[in-house]
């Protein structure tokens, strides 16, 4: 754990439509850190993700302001401005949702679909690549003799262990996750907790839970919603 | 065994024509369009066959439309031929410098159902059923049912021709119902006992029965004769002189083995 | 960059293709207005629209079209309605499992009919049998083309019906069913009320498709030009119109009209989508 | 307990209507059968032509129904060819790209174009037609290429919706997982959505090719006659199914014509049966396949 901070978030405003879902938000947030943030539902936890890698706009109605710099080794950079290159971004930024999200394809694919999109064609090193994130996400052993099989056909937990593993293959500097294990039974929750614990030390992880007992096993640091304002318990 | 032999006359009688009359097509290629008369379409259809199968190089459309269909799309380019059941007015000659060709000679039969009792009408009678003054075959000697009349649109030469000679000009009454072509007229009679419509001598057989009229009763020989009056040209016309493969199809109807297509269709040749 | 040229040239050929969609639209529109407009400079526009048909005597009316168009579509949605109605009912509320899937299943079938199969079958069957039950006429009348109209209608009304009952909130309906009411009364009181611009909708839209049909009205409703007076007339609908004078001499003011029938055409029945289309808010909204 | 009057009116009510259409389609499509099943052998469709011979194209088939089957064959296909590009692009604008306002307009467009009836787009093929025959070519008549041209007009609609109404219901989160791992809005398009939504969008399509098979008044406006043979070239006119059987309904001159008029009902009725449990089928099972459960 250091103190070096990762995220810089100035002035941030959101807004569904005409609702106000946060408002003013200041906040640091540290590099190598799990961050978790709680609070009462349906207050913008996930928005507040999707601010990070700007996916809040491709949603319909969903509108933001202010300024959030993030340093990618190389100073911050100011994530906000209108032309900064959003696959780019994402690519640093990753994310994984609440329910597991595999594409339409199989095992292997569905983990070197970003590889895909940023254009790497070499086979070898790309099935490295998928290799060492299937391992990282606890999933290899599992998948390694069925790689071609259909991704729907694993199980929820596998299924969500494969997304994080599709999210670690371009080795992002940030992680977001809304809520991972929240569909999840309690092995795979405890896998995947596991799991994240390691990461940190590659990686600064920005997580969305509702279980306090979570939360309390691998949190660094605990951010509570509530009323469009963001607090440190 | 009999329709074996029969079947083996006609196969030789093409077999014939092929060599015979259809040599002038070798080395043709294209696409021929007719349209128009719809009382020509038999015609047509047997000619187009025997060409198209002679040289396969060639294609022949037909279409119908009607007789001021015809003239009009033959006048505008959108065809090669154009036929008409009734001559070209000197307007439309004039119009799109038309070269006009006829091919046979046709009576136009004012027909009822063969079950209808009515098989005899006057000239005056037939006008006036079809101006709706007399609506029951009752009236004529039939059954107590309404009279159903039916006619062709404006752009038929048939309807053009049975209009002034049959009915000399008189009115058709609105109720009519319209038929859009000589095959259509005949489906709607043998299907309607209670009908009256008109159609070519051509298309006459035994599923209508054509009415005697004034005593005159429209067969191929009283229309040769010249003894049923109401008859008309059957016309394939061109813009300006028939040229290419048009001309060439107009010298096989006019051929005698087009005119044996002619009168065996129905229809009286020419030559 | 590259991916950026890339994006706005799938962008571009993507609203390309939209504008494409809906020009469409408009060019057809423009077509017709357009070769409208020698009648309607020409000042004949009112003759046209209230004189009778007759050619012979300078009289190109199309009047008798179109009342034989609202009379023909009128009555097959007066035959096609209460058996959608039905129909939906069976599908949606009395045996929503098992035969009403199935009916479901047919009503879908149905869509996949050639209309004209419908008119084959019509001239053929129906036909004979109207002119034998009536004694009347060739047999081919608005009645026959209605009721032929009238089946051809019904996957219409029936799917959109059914549609619109099962977009009825289902706390609704479970409320009704805990407070003890009847089918019948969850009908009257809960559905209806809820579905009415569904049904109104389906009603537009099952009128325009009759409307709209040529082949069952040329093949079966007789096409005369005279105003009908009954039932057992015959008649003839707009797009048979067109269907028989498209021959004509395009120079001929006969020609022309055709055009006047095909604008009347399509504003009727764009008339119709704009308030299927408002009523349709009018239920979700 | 006995029923309330009332809900054992709306069940008798309900089932005689349901009993009713049941039996009005029986009753269509049993006279079909009953009446032409017969006329179905390979003379129906070739005639005196030898099916091989016919078939390769060596020899023009004359009096069968084969020109009317390639015929609306090629119709089928080049209308889609021309409907299915346009269609699906604009659906994927309406649903990915359109402005709010834009999308309002455009579906309006959309659903005004999907009611017009066919006839008056039918018409305006012709008067295209004509127009061009004026002022650009006289060598320029209705012909293949102008119906399916009009016909990929009475389509389009079709299309367009089932792609937007196809790539609109696909949940939130489908839409969002390829753009978190970095995908462009082109990417998701096709990579995710398209490859998602594709069973949908087929079975649409398909339905759209039957659409093609049995309109009549399109074509009979824009090019297609009683005798053709085979197309030869996309500038041809040519002979189709619907047509012929409308052209036998009311022109036919003798009972074995006639006949053949039943049995082309019969084939077109099959063709486009077939072409809707294609589309039921692709719809039902790819889909259990290809849609994810969350």
């Amino acid at each position: 754990m250091t103190n070096k901070i990762k995220i810089q978030i100035r002035d941030l405003w959101f807004y569904y439509n005409t609702n106000l879902i946060l408002e003013d938000i200041h906040l640091d947030i540290r590099k190598n850190c799990i961050t978790c943030i709680t609070g009462p539902s349906g207050q913008g936890k996930s928005t507040f993700l999707m601010t990070l890698n700007r996916l809040w706009e491709n949603i319909d109605g969903a509108k933001s302001q202010g300024i959030i710099n993030i340093d990618f080794e190389n100073g911050f950079e100011e994530i906000t401005v209108p032309g900064y290159p959003l696959p780019q971004l994402r690519q640093k930024v990753g994310m994984v949702f609440q329910t597991p999200n595999p594409l339409p394809m199989g095992i292997y694919k569905n983990v070197a679909f970003p590889l895909k999109l940023i254009g790497e064609k070499n086979r070898d090193s790309n099935f490295e690549k998928v290799k060492t994130a299937l391992k990282k996400a606890f999933l290899w052993e599992e998948v390694k003799d069925r790689l071609t099989q259909d991704a729907s056909l694993l199980s929820g937990g596998q299924q969500q262990r494969l997304c994080i593993a599709r999210t670690l293959v371009l080795n992002p500097q940030i992680l977001l996750l809304d809520e991972p294990t929240s569909s999840l039974d309690e092995t795979s929750v405890e896998m995947i907790e596991q799991l994240l614990v390691i990461l940190k030390q590659d990686c600064t992880i920005i997580m969305v839970s509702h279980y306090m007992d979570q939360i309390k096993r691998i949190a660094d640091t605990t951010l509570v919603l509530s009323n469009r304002q963001l607090s440190k318990q | 065994m009999k329709k074996i032999i029969v079947l083996a006359i006609i196969l030789l009688q093409a077999g014939f024509c092929l060599a015979s009359g259809l040599d002038a097509f070798k080395e043709e290629k294209g696409i021929l369009r007719i349209s128009g008369g719809t009382a020509h379409i038999p015609v047509m259809k047997e000619v187009a066959k025997r060409i198209m199968t002679f040289n396969p190089d060639i294609q022949i459309i037909i279409a119908g439309g009607g007789s001021g269909a015809g003239i009009k799309q033959v006048g505008e380019g959108l065809v090669n031929i154009g036929n008409s059941g009734r001559q070209a007015t000197e307007t439309e000659v004039k119009k799109y410098g038309l070269a006009l060709y006829k091919w046979a000679i046709d009576g136009v039969a004012a027909v009822v159902n063969p079950h209808n009792p009515v098989k005899k009408l006057t000239n005056k009678q037939l006008q006036d059923i079809y101006a709706g003054r007399i609506s029951n075959w009752k009236n004529l000697g039939g059954d107590d049912r309404a009279i159903n009349i039916y006619t062709r649109d404006a752009s038929s030469g048939t309807r053009a021709v049975f209009w002034k000679k049959a009915l000399k000009k008189g009115e058709i009454i609105g109720r009519a119902n319209f038929v859009a072509s000589n095959g259509a007229m005949k489906s709607a009679v043998v299907n309607n006992p209670y009908a009256i419509g008109y159609i070519s001598v051509g298309y006459v057989d035994s599923t209508v029965m054509q009415v005697t009229l004034d005593g005159v009763t429209p067969t191929l020989e009283t229309v040769r004769t010249g003894q049923y009056k109401v008859a008309r040209g059957l016309f394939s016309n061109t813009k300006g002189s028939a040229k290419g493969i048009a001309k060439k199809f107009i010298d096989y109807l006019l051929s005698p083995d087009g005119q044996a297509i002619a009168a065996q269709k129905g229809f009286i040749p020419v030559k | 960059m590259r991916f950026a040229v890339k994006e706005n040239l799938a962008q571009l050929f993507f609203s390309g293709a939209a504008v494409l969609s809906g020009a469409a639209t408009l060019l057809i529109l423009g077509f017709m207005i357009l070769l409208s407009l020698p009648v309607l400079e020409s000042g004949l526009l009112m003759n046209i629209l209230t004189d009778p048909w007759s050619p012979g005597h300078g009289q190109f009316g199309i009047l008798a079209m179109i009342v034989g168009t609202l009379y023909i579509a009128g009555l097959s949605l007066l035959i096609g309605f209460p058996i959608s109605l039905g129909c939906s009912f069976f599908i949606q509320i009395t045996s929503p499992h098992g035969p009403g899937k199935l009916l479901k299943k047919l009503v879908q079938f149905m869509t996949a009919i050639p209309t004209v199969i419908y008119g084959f079958v019509g001239v053929f069957l129906l036909v004979p049998v109207v002119r034998q039950v009536f004694s009347y006429g060739s047999g081919m009348s608005i009645l026959t083309a209605s009721l032929m109209l009238g089946i051809l209608i019904c996957p219409t009304m029936i799917l959109f019906f059914s549609q619109s009952f099962a977009r009825v909130p289902k706390n609704f309906l479970l409320a009704a069913d805990a407070l003890g009411g009847t089918p019948f009364q969850k009908l009257i009181y809960v559905i209806i009320p809820h579905a009415w611009p569904g049904l109104l909708t389906g009603l537009i839209l099952g009128f325009g498709r009759a409307m709209g049909d040529t082949l069952i009205a040329l093949m079966i409703s007789g096409n005369s030009v005279m105003l009908p007076s009954s039932i057992l007339d015959s008649a003839r609908t707009l797009t048979a119109h067109i269907a028989m004078i498209i021959a004509a001499d395009f120079d001929s003011i006969e020609f022309k009209t055709i055009f006047i029938c095909g604008s009347v055409l399509y504003l009727l029945t764009s008339c119709g989508i704009l308030a299927a289309r408002i009523l349709d808010r009018r239920q979700q909204g | 307990m006995k029923k309330p009057f009332f809900d054992r009116l709306l069940v008798a009510f309900s089932w005689g209507c349901a009993l009713l259409l049941i039996s009005a389609v029986s009753i269509i499509i049993g006279f079909l059968v009953v009446k032409g099943y017969k006329t179905i052998n390979l003379d129906l469709i070739f005639a005196d032509t030898r099916p091989l011979d016919g078939l390769l194209l060596k020899r023009q088939v004359f009096g069968g129904l084969f020109p009317a089957i390639i015929g609306t064959l090629s119709l089928i296909l080049l209308a889609i060819s021309f409907a299915m590009p346009v269609g699906i692009a604009s659906g994927i604008y309406l649903s990915e790209y359109a402005p709010a306002n834009q999308k309002w307009f455009f579906s309006l467009m959309v659903d005004i174009l999907a009611g017009i009836p066919s006839i008056v787009v039918g018409l305006f093929g012709f008067s295209i037609t004509i127009f061009l025959h004026h002022f650009f070519s006289n060598r320029i008549f209705p012909c293949l290429l102008i119906s399916a041209l009009s016909l990929a007009f009475l389509v389009l609609p079709y299309i367009v919706k089932t792609t937007q109404t196809a790539m609109e219901s696909l949940p939130f989160q489908v839409r969002l997982t390829a753009p978190a791992l970095g995908a462009t809005r082109l990417e998701n398009i096709i990579f995710v959505l398209l490859p998602t939504a594709l069973s949908d969008i087929v079975s649409g399509l398909v339905l759209a090719i039957g659409r093609c098979a049995e309109d009549t008044a399109v074509i009979m406006l824009t090019g297609v006659v009683a005798t053709a043979g085979i197309p030869k070239s996309i500038f041809s006119n040519f002979e189709a199914l619907p047509f012929y059987i409308y052209y036998i309904a009311s022109e036919y001159s003798d009972p074995s014509e006639l006949m053949k008029g039943y049995g082309a009902a019969l084939i077109l009725l099959l063709i486009c049966s077939g072409l809707f449990c294609i589309a039921h089928w692709i719809k039902n099972t790819i889909d259990q396949k290809q849609r994810f459960s969350y």
